[in-house]
């Protein structure tokens, strides 16, 4: 295999720290390090290792020698995508997304049936004044599950006379996901689409309702004029400003799961947890791994679309165990991948996972 | 040869040599340091690798030379601003900040150190330990003088300690109650006040009345946080004082507060004290008058309980003028404290005060508290409008009548009792009627069944500036009742002087010289009530322990003090409230929790109920004087001085001299491992760093060299090199040199010290280069210490311990070891002060900021006459250093000669 | 060896609510998104794979309008030598039509082959009658449905073809032929757009198609379209489980999964 | 009178019972059934055609595309020119139909499910079932046309009085096409994604030993078992049955969906299946939504009745 090297991989010392904060490593075959040190060689890697990287950045945070092992595998994975030699369901997300421009290729055209849940009007962007633009992650646009995120948020602004607009048909998958899975080019595409978009309708700020998509945007978009941020930092904006007043307890004990590409990719950890903490008779209790140091759902990185061979105990089963000794009978996360991972773990347990949103819609006066 | 005088900068082990080298050549040295002592990083560590000397010993002596040379001149807290060449020389400028001590006077006896309640992290234990803002850092400290650590001005008037007839620290118990430290907030608390239990439930608090929170937004409740450190503290653990007895006998007459305040101080001062009390309990007005449900009697008995401990000796139901006389007394007893406080009920000297069911307050009062049956029936009238009017209602209230009135004849405004009782009053259910007065009480069979009321309003202000109430003609109106308390005042009975000399003043109370509490009969003194009328406890207290004071002079034949009343009280002007909101914002008062009113209003269960820790330190840190860091100027140290060389009022100082050449030796910071997240520093206290580790295991540490975290003895260690060093991200590319080694040295001490533990380190490549080194590794490794190539991602919490994740790399593994400790081998910095100093002195820096030298000749810098030495220029080991010192000298020496 | 691979692009539906306008006269297809034909993805796979294992090249066909070259580009870059576009811009949808088409081509082109590779169906029509009738026209050997290709020798290959229940049978077919290829025969490679870019800079030669259409008409009328019976959910069967499973086994029966 | 040429659907001896649409067609259209039947012992009733033409060739040979041309050359020759020709949609019937169509070079309409017998229409499914197409046929000759399985057998009432059987002789046999055998599927790797018929279970099947009476029913029904995730994750069965988004996506003939609520990931995996049945206790299960029959019910007491129905058949 031929490996490209935009990367800084020479810089690597092989001190190994990338592997002993891989929340894959150890259950899986990944090893972080191994495949820095054979790109560094140019010898082989199994290709099936490539695909147990979650892209929770975890390893290029910590990085003391700033390698960015997260770039080396998404560039080994381009490898492979370039080749074609990659699983049919990784392909058929890849294929889904240059079709229909989400990877599980739902119509295009029902990309904004979540608005009609809504029971408000919502406006193209184009008929707004302020283009202030919510987008939604393909997640949000055809999980039936995620469609209440972009429901309690368009209610939420609504309500509080924060006039936004969103695409429609015309809205776009980001893209993040798939540069992680290592489609550079189709990525191109869905950025280019998207700017386009973005410079078509002159939108002015962009309010995402996926860590991932903020990502993305932010950090791969080059889009320096634009304002890039998730709903969470609204929310909690309009709290504290007193736009949506909190009039209702939430008798429950919580813990807030942070979203790799929220948190530890992003550095938003607080305000979710300010969110949490301005409600009545809720219990904001703390994972012992969180902020920085929380455990990756799994989601991330293409992983959701392709199960890796070996089978493990799922970090999302994991996480619910530890959220289950905590005492806690909510999790609440900010990320639609994270709801769906973890949800569907949690369920056994009896406990409930439900987005940021939801709490906040259930707790409003 | 003119004289030479060369600057140091930086007193560690490379200042200390390249100083102490100079003066051998006979070069006059100035040597600024930073910190209040010398020794730099050197002292801190516990041994010296490889040879495992011990630190303090090697260096100790040398700072010892440095403060015995008279040719150096020593300037701790200093540091130089501005340098300026011309020719030949260095013009420098030292800042000299101030150290709030005189040095000259100042014997490094510690005594400071015991009072002041602002406890701070010790610097140089690595926060581990903890010393107060007036210290010493270390005994070994060079000079061993004090200092104050303050850091900006009280931004209040600290009016709270004026206000207090004790002169409370309230300050300085707020703010250990802000730290955490109820028990020593309680120790300071009784410092001045015997009674702090009784205090904390029913001073009326004059010092949140002028505190300065209460400016911006509310005051501070004072009060309930005294409670809260009261509630935290066991009075019975409270040890009794070594006490050298005299002879001399003191008699005190009546056990209330003033009495008890008196007793407990003289008892402490060695007098025998007896105190007779003509109730059949000590505790006068706070035992029988204050109701239980605001004082409960259990808590008034533990306090005296401790005064008892002291050898005071209380003779019960001994009524003086009746069981005894004054003059038997005067005569048994070296000296006399009169404190028989107000007991008698004022009357309303109206028609049918006589009747059955017409009660005086106090008398009420009284005979509930001691117990004796009290038939209130349905309908019980209280007229007055003091505290004690209001005791009687509730009190009446919770005896079983269902419709309790007071009879008020003025307007809330008016009202004498404090708010906060009005509003529990009202609360539980008792009508106040304002602005009416008792004409006359009507009676059935003897027994009083009516008031006939009238309605007042209120006309021009009185003397006191209250409004005059004046009756209004014709609006007279029946009032059925079944009992009445009359509860418009009490005077002092002071029948008991009859007969000697004593005598009262107009209003009924004792005549005495109020600056210095005595009668007109020598040894005899008197305070409380009995002088005052009745007044609040905390003034009874006041008076008993100015007493106390002034018996003991007296009593030693010393000339009295005098007291002075007035009170300063200062408010803030309004550009500081405005200054202070923009500060701290607005706080909310932490409500404080009682029970309520339904739960209350039928039993003597106590009203208030004590704060919780998080409550009392939300609020306790509203306190201004607890915003700032280090000294909060509350005056302990002052206090405890003997050779009073505290000095608040000093000013920094600026310090220019000529030089003719400089050698830096500021040393370097050690990285600070809070962002590297992923090693929970900060978040589990058994990670630390490995200059903790070394104060941790030093016999001049926290712990006494027992390596002992969160109370135990841990056996399972991991230590983590490279942290900090080799690292991109925080931009120090560089290796830091010294932690191979100083983690192998911590390796094979903790090996030495803990016989079973299990050791791991883990390492990217092992650097140990100089001589010994290798050999040194090798033993540590025989010694069983576990290297593994690797460093680990996380650190994460595990059943038992801290869960360690680190692959092997020579195996490939990932391993996930449950450890008790992990250190943290943090790299090398440099010193945050050298781009300062670069700046002012042209010196050039490296890419990372370490003094760039000349290729061949590690102490040569860019700026002619000014050397570098030790980790300033670069990592290295002590051994390195001591050598760059050398050369330093020996480069500057070549310069100059 | 040279095969040639009949490619379609057609318009992907399955996702989507296909609107049939003017009373019947048109699909709407305008909104849907294009894509090469899923069987042809195969067909052009397997010939890639074939060639891959026995030398030769393989040269894709597409019939259709101008953005057909999109399915041409993508066999490039799945191994494709070279791509020929018949541009047709109206569509043709008598599969008898598209097979004297590409018959009149091949043979007006003298276009060379071992093989002719087609899907068994397109996605849009459904037909699935091109590569037989263009066998039959060419007057070589044909087989349809065939998912695996057990042998390739000099004069014949041994092709394996699905048949119903599970079931497949293996024939011997002469060289020169036609296949039509079933899906499942392979996993096609995935094709990136770096990939597709990248066979974009390889030329495609395009041919009137109308040039081979002289005498050829169309004997299929198409007269409207029409919406199958709605299907309304699940139809739920019986609530006593006894009778419930009985009518499963039926439907099992009447689906020919079981018998 | 013209008449309608079937060729007969068979297979290893067996006449299928799909060859009851073309009778059927036949029927509706009014014309006359003839049938052209290879040599071999079919059990089939043979009053429904008006004619049978027993060739005297191997079913294998019968099946050759390659011969059919010459076949029906024959048969016109012998009994003139029929007015439609038809298969049945299968395998081979639309392998011949296609090559006969190209060998006269006659119009051709597969898939045929409906038609209006005034207006001489015939419908076709287009696009995967979502729409229609009407279609007529302008020629003078003959056609070709396929029949799809299901759709007119009801039709196929109508016996004939009289029917003639004829014997032929085969004519020369093509040479670039022979058989060679069936292929018995391997049983090694089971792939999903092969299967016709797959049997899925989900987290409502609760405890890993009910698996096995899962296994029984698939052998019994001849049926490929998969799962959904929570299976799957929990390592009852294997990884390569997964059906979902992250596992296999598969598009059986039938997929019955056991205990499984349908959750989005789920459902992208397997909603192109051809017939999707549904056994859930949760009448509000989203996989209602998608399937086409259902029965709402316990998943275990469903499995119980069906093997007891399949070990009494």
């Amino acid at each position: 295999m031929e490996f490209t090297n935009t990367t800084k991989v020479f810089t690597c010392i092989q001190c190994g720290k990338c592997t002993g904060g891989c929340p894959e490593s150890g259950r899986t075959p990944l090893n972080v390090r191994l495949i820095v040190r054979k790109n560094q060689f140019g010898a082989q890697v199994k290709n099936s290792h490539l695909w147990y990287c979650t892209s929770c950045g975890t390893c290029t945070v910590r990085c003391p020698r700033d390698v960015k092992p997260s770039e080396v595998i998404f560039d080994m994975r381009s490898t492979l995508v370039e080749s074609g030699d990659i699983s049919t369901s990784i392909q058929k997300a890849l294929e889904n997304t240059f079709l229909q421009k989400n990877p599980w290729g739902r119509a295009r055209s029902k990309r904004a049936e979540w608005a009609e849940k809504s029971g408000v009007a919502i406006k193209h962007i184009s008929d707004t004044l302020e283009k202030r633009l919510l987008l939604s992650c393909c997640v949000h646009a055809y999980d039936p599950r995620c469609h209440v995120i972009p429901v309690n948020i368009s209610k939420l602004l609504t309500y509080s006379g924060i006039e936004f607009g969103i695409l429609g048909e015309e809205e776009c998958c980001c893209g993040n996901e798939i540069r992680r899975i290592g489609e550079k080019g189709l990525f191109e595409e869905l950025r280019e689409e998207n700017i386009s978009n973005f410079n078509r309708y002159d939108v002015r700020e962009i309010l995402t309702l996926s860590p991932h998509c903020m990502n993305t945007l932010k950090k791969e978009y080059n889009l320096p004029k634009l304002k890039v941020y998730h709903y969470t930092q609204l929310l909690w904006d309009m709290i504290r400003e007193g736009v949506v007043k909190i009039g209702k307890d939430y008798k429950k004990r919580v813990a807030y799961h942070d979203p790799c590409f929220l948190g530890k990719q992003n550095g938003i950890f607080e305000e979710p947890r300010y969110i949490l903490k301005s409600i009545e008779g809720l219990e904001l209790l703390e994972f012992s791994r969180s902020r920085e140091n929380s455990l990756c759902c799994e989601g991330g990185g293409g992983r959701m679309f392709y199960e890796v061979e070996v089978q493990y105990e799922r970090n999302a089963k994991i996480r619910v165990e530890e959220a289950y000794e905590l005492g806690v009978q909510t999790i609440v996360v900010s990320c639609p991948f994270c709801l769906m991972t973890l949800e569907e773990q949690a369920v056994e347990k009896g406990i409930e996972v439900k987005d940021i949103s939801e709490i906040l819609v259930e707790v409003l006066e | 040869m003119m004289e030479k005088n060369v600057l140091v900068i930086g007193g560690g082990i490379a200042g200390i040599s390249a100083a102490l080298e100079l003066v051998e050549c006979g070069i006059k040295v100035t040597l600024v340091e930073i910190n209040p002592s010398i020794g730099g990083r050197m002292i801190q560590l516990d041994k010296t690798f490889p040879t495992l000397d011990c630190s303090t010993c090697t260096l100790s002596p040398k700072m010892v030379e440095v403060a015995l040379n008279k040719n150096i001149e020593l300037l701790t807290l200093a540091k130089p601003i501005f340098v300026e060449k011309k020719e030949n020389r260095f013009t420098v400028k030292i800042l000299k900040k101030a150290r709030y001590v005189d040095e000259k006077k100042c014997t490094g006896c510690g005594n400071c150190f015991s009072g002041c309640p602002v406890y701070m992290k010790s610097e140089f234990n690595m926060g581990l330990g903890e010393r107060k803002a007036v210290y010493i850092p270390f005994p070994q400290a060079i000079p061993n003088k004090a200092t104050i650590d303050k850091r900006e001005s009280r931004p209040c008037k600290a009016n709270c300690i004026q206000a207090c007839p004790i002169n409370t620290n309230v300050p300085g118990y707020l703010r250990l109650i802000r730290d955490r430290k109820p028990k020593e907030a309680y120790i300071l608390i009784r410092s001045t006040n015997p009674l702090p239990s009784t205090c904390a439930r029913v001073c009326y608090a004059p010092c949140e009345d002028v505190c300065n929170r209460g400016d911006m937004d509310y005051p501070i409740a004072i009060r309930h946080l005294k409670r809260f450190a009261v509630d935290n503290f066991t009075i019975e653990d409270l040890p009794i004082p070594v006490i050298q007895k005299n002879e001399k006998k003191v008699a005190i007459i009546g056990a209330g507060p003033a009495g008890l305040a008196c007793a407990h101080d003289l008892a402490v001062k060695g007098y025998n004290v007896t105190v007779f009390e003509a109730e059949t309990e000590p505790g006068g007005m706070l035992r029988y008058a204050i109701p239980e449900y605001r004082l409960p009697k259990s808590e008034l008995r533990r306090e005296i309980q401790y005064i008892r401990k002291l050898g005071v000796e209380f003779k019960c139901n001994t009524k003086i003028g009746q069981d005894i006389g004054l003059p038997e007394i005067i005569r048994q007893f070296n000296a006399v404290f009169i404190a028989v406080g107000a007991q008698k009920p004022l009357k309303l000297n109206i028609e049918g005060e006589k009747l059955d069911g017409v009660l005086g307050g106090i008398d009420f009062l009284k005979m509930v508290h001691r117990g004796e049956k009290v038939e209130v029936g349905k309908r019980c009238v209280v007229i007055g409008g003091g505290n004690t009017a209001v005791d009687c209602a509730r009190v009446a209230l919770r005896l079983g009548a269902q419709d309790v009135k007071i009879v008020y004849r003025r307007s809330r405004e008016e009202m004498p009792a404090s708010e906060e009782e009005i509003d529990d009053l009202i609360e539980e259910g008792v009508k106040i009627e304002f602005l009416t007065s008792p004409k006359r009480f009507i009676g059935r069979n003897g027994k009083v069944s009516e008031i006939e009321c009238v309605r007042m309003e209120l006309g021009e202000p009185e003397k006191d500036g209250r409004r005059k109430p004046i009756e209004i003609v014709g609006s007279n109106f029946m009032m059925p009742v079944d009992t009445v308390i009359v509860a418009v005042g009490q005077i002092p009975d002071t029948s008991f002087i009859e007969g000697s000399e004593l005598s009262t003043e107009d209003n009924g109370t004792l005549k005495v010289d109020n600056k210095t509490k005595m009668t007109s009969l020598p040894g005899v003194f008197a305070g409380g009530d009995v002088v005052t009328g009745p007044k609040f406890v905390v003034d009874a207290i006041a008076h008993g322990k100015k007493a106390a004071i002034n018996i003991d002079r007296y009593l030693r034949g010393e000339e009295l003090q005098t007291f002075e009343e007035e009170k300063i009280t200062q408010k803030l002007t309004k550009d500081e409230i405005l200054f202070l909101k923009e500060k701290f914002g607005r706080e909310t008062k932490v409500r404080v929790p009682k029970l309520e009113a339904q739960d209350r209003k039928k039993n003597f269960f106590e009203v208030m109920k004590g704060y919780n820790e998080g409550e009392a330190i939300l609020e306790a840190q509203r306190c201004l004087a607890s915003k700032i860091e280090g000294c909060i100027e509350c005056g302990e140290c002052d206090k405890r001085c003997e050779v009073k060389a505290i000095n608040h009022e000093m000013k920094d100082e600026i310090i220019e001299k000529d030089f003719d050449a400089l050698i830096v030796a500021t040393g370097f910071d050690i990285f600070d491992p809070s962002d590297k997240k992923e090693y929970g520093y900060g978040k589990y206290n058994n990670v630390i760093t490995s200059i903790e580790f070394e104060r941790l295991s030093s016999v001049t540490g926290p712990t006494g060299g027992d390596i002992v975290i969160n109370g135990k003895i841990p056996k399972r260690f991991f230590f983590i090199q490279c942290v900090g060093s080799r690292d991109n991200q925080i931009g120090a590319r560089f290796c830091s040199r010294v932690c191979c080694m100083y983690t192998a040295k911590h390796a094979t001490i903790v090996k030495d010290r803990i016989k079973d533990s299990k050791v791991y380190v883990s390492y990217i490549d092992m650097r140990a280069y100089g001589k010994g080194y290798e050999e040194f590794y090798k033993s540590v490794q025989e010694e069983g210490v576990i290297y593994i190539r690797g460093i680990p991602g996380e650190v994460i919490e595990g059943r038992d311990g801290l869960i360690v994740r680190v692959e092997d790399i020579l195996s490939g593994e990932l391993r996930e070891i449950e450890v008790d400790v992990v250190v943290l081998a943090c790299g090398i910095r440099p010193k945050k002060e050298i781009f300062e100093l670069s700046r002012i002195t042209n010196l050039e820096l490296d890419e990372y900021g370490f003094v760039k030298t000349e290729s061949h000749s590690s102490s040569i810098t860019s700026v002619q006459g000014i050397f570098v030495c030790g980790m300033a220029e670069g990592p290295k080991d002590i051994p390195d250093t001591v050598a760059q010192a050398g050369e330093a000298v020996a480069s500057c020496l070549e310069y100059l000669l | 060896m040279n095969i040639v691979v009949f490619t379609k692009r057609v318009a992907a539906a399955q996702e989507e609510e296909l609107k049939i306008v003017r009373d019947g006269e048109d699909l709407d297809i305008s909104k849907l998104p294009f894509k090469v034909n899923d069987w042809d993805n195969y067909a052009v796979e397997e010939a890639v794979k074939t060639v891959e294992k026995f030398g030769g090249q393989v040269t894709a066909i597409s019939l259709g309008d101008k953005e057909s070259d999109e399915v041409l580009r993508r066999s490039i870059a799945m191994g494709a030598k070279e791509g020929l576009l018949i541009r047709k811009d109206d569509p043709i949808f008598d599969p008898a039509v598209r097979a004297n088409v590409a018959f009149n081509f091949i043979k007006k082109h003298n276009i060379v082959f071992d093989a002719i590779f087609t899907g068994v169906q397109a996605e849009d029509d459904q037909f699935g009658v091109f590569g037989g009738y263009l066998a039959a026209l060419l007057k070589i050997p044909f087989a349809s449905m065939v998912i695996g290709i057990d042998e390739w020798k000099t004069d014949h290959v041994v092709v394996k073809r699905e048949l119903e229940g599970g079931m497949s049978e293996r024939v011997r077919i002469g060289i020169p032929c036609v296949l039509s290829i079933q899906t499942g025969i392979n996993e096609p490679r995935y094709v990136s757009i770096m990939g597709i870019r990248k066979a974009s800079q390889v030329e495609r030669k395009v041919f009137d198609g109308s040039e081979y259409m002289e005498n050829i008409r169309s004997s299929i009328e198409l007269l409207r379209w029409s919406y199958p019976p709605k299907k309304e959910g699940a139809k739920l069967l019986s609530a006593d489980i006894d009778s419930a499973c009985r009518e499963l086994l039926e439907i099992l029966k009447e689906k020919g999964v079981y018998q | 009178m013209s008449y309608g040429l079937i060729v007969a659907d068979v297979r290893k001896g067996t006449f299928d019972e799909r060859n009851l649409d073309l009778i059927g067609f036949c029927n509706i259209l009014e014309v006359d059934a003839y049938i052209l039947l290879p040599k071999g012992d079919y059990d089939v009733d043979l009053s429904y055609f008006k004619r049978v033409i027993r060739l005297n060739m191997e079913e294998a040979d019968f099946l050759n595309p390659l011969n059919i041309g010459a076949i029906v050359e024959k048969t016109i020759e012998k009994f003139g020119r029929p007015s439609i020709i038809i298969f049945s949609s299968s395998s081979s019937g639309m392998e011949m139909a296609s090559y006969l169509a190209g060998y006269f070079n006659v119009p051709i309409i597969t898939d045929i499910n409906g038609l209006s017998k005034e207006e001489k229409v015939f419908f076709k499914s287009c696009y995967s079932e979502k729409v229609y197409a009407h279609l007529r046929l302008k020629n003078e000759g003959f056609s070709v046309l396929t029949i799809r399985s299901g759709s007119f057998k009801q039709h196929a009432n109508k016996k004939c009085e009289v029917t003639e059987t004829e014997e032929m002789d085969p004519p020369t046999l093509s040479e670039k096409r022979s058989f060679l055998g069936y292929v018995e599927e391997e049983k090694q790797e089971i792939d999903i994604t092969k299967a016709n018929f797959l049997i899925s279970i989900g987290r409502g099947v609760g405890k890993k030993e009910e698996i096995a009476g899962y296994e029984e029913l698939a052998t019994l029904l001849k049926a490929t078992l998969s799962a959904s995730r929570p299976v799957i994750d929990k390592q009852w069965l294997p990884k390569e049955r997964q059906v979902g988004t992250s596992g296999k996506t598969v598009k059986p003939k039938v997929y019955l969906a056991m205990g499984i609520s349908g959750a989005f990931q789920h459902i992208a995996g397997m909603k192109d299946s051809e017939c999707i049945i549904a056994v859930n206790k949760d009448p509000e299960a989203p996989i209602f939504q998608y399937a086409h029959y259902g029965i709402i019910g316990d998943m275990h007491k469903v499995r119980d009745k069906l093997k007891e129905l399949l070990k009494g058949l």
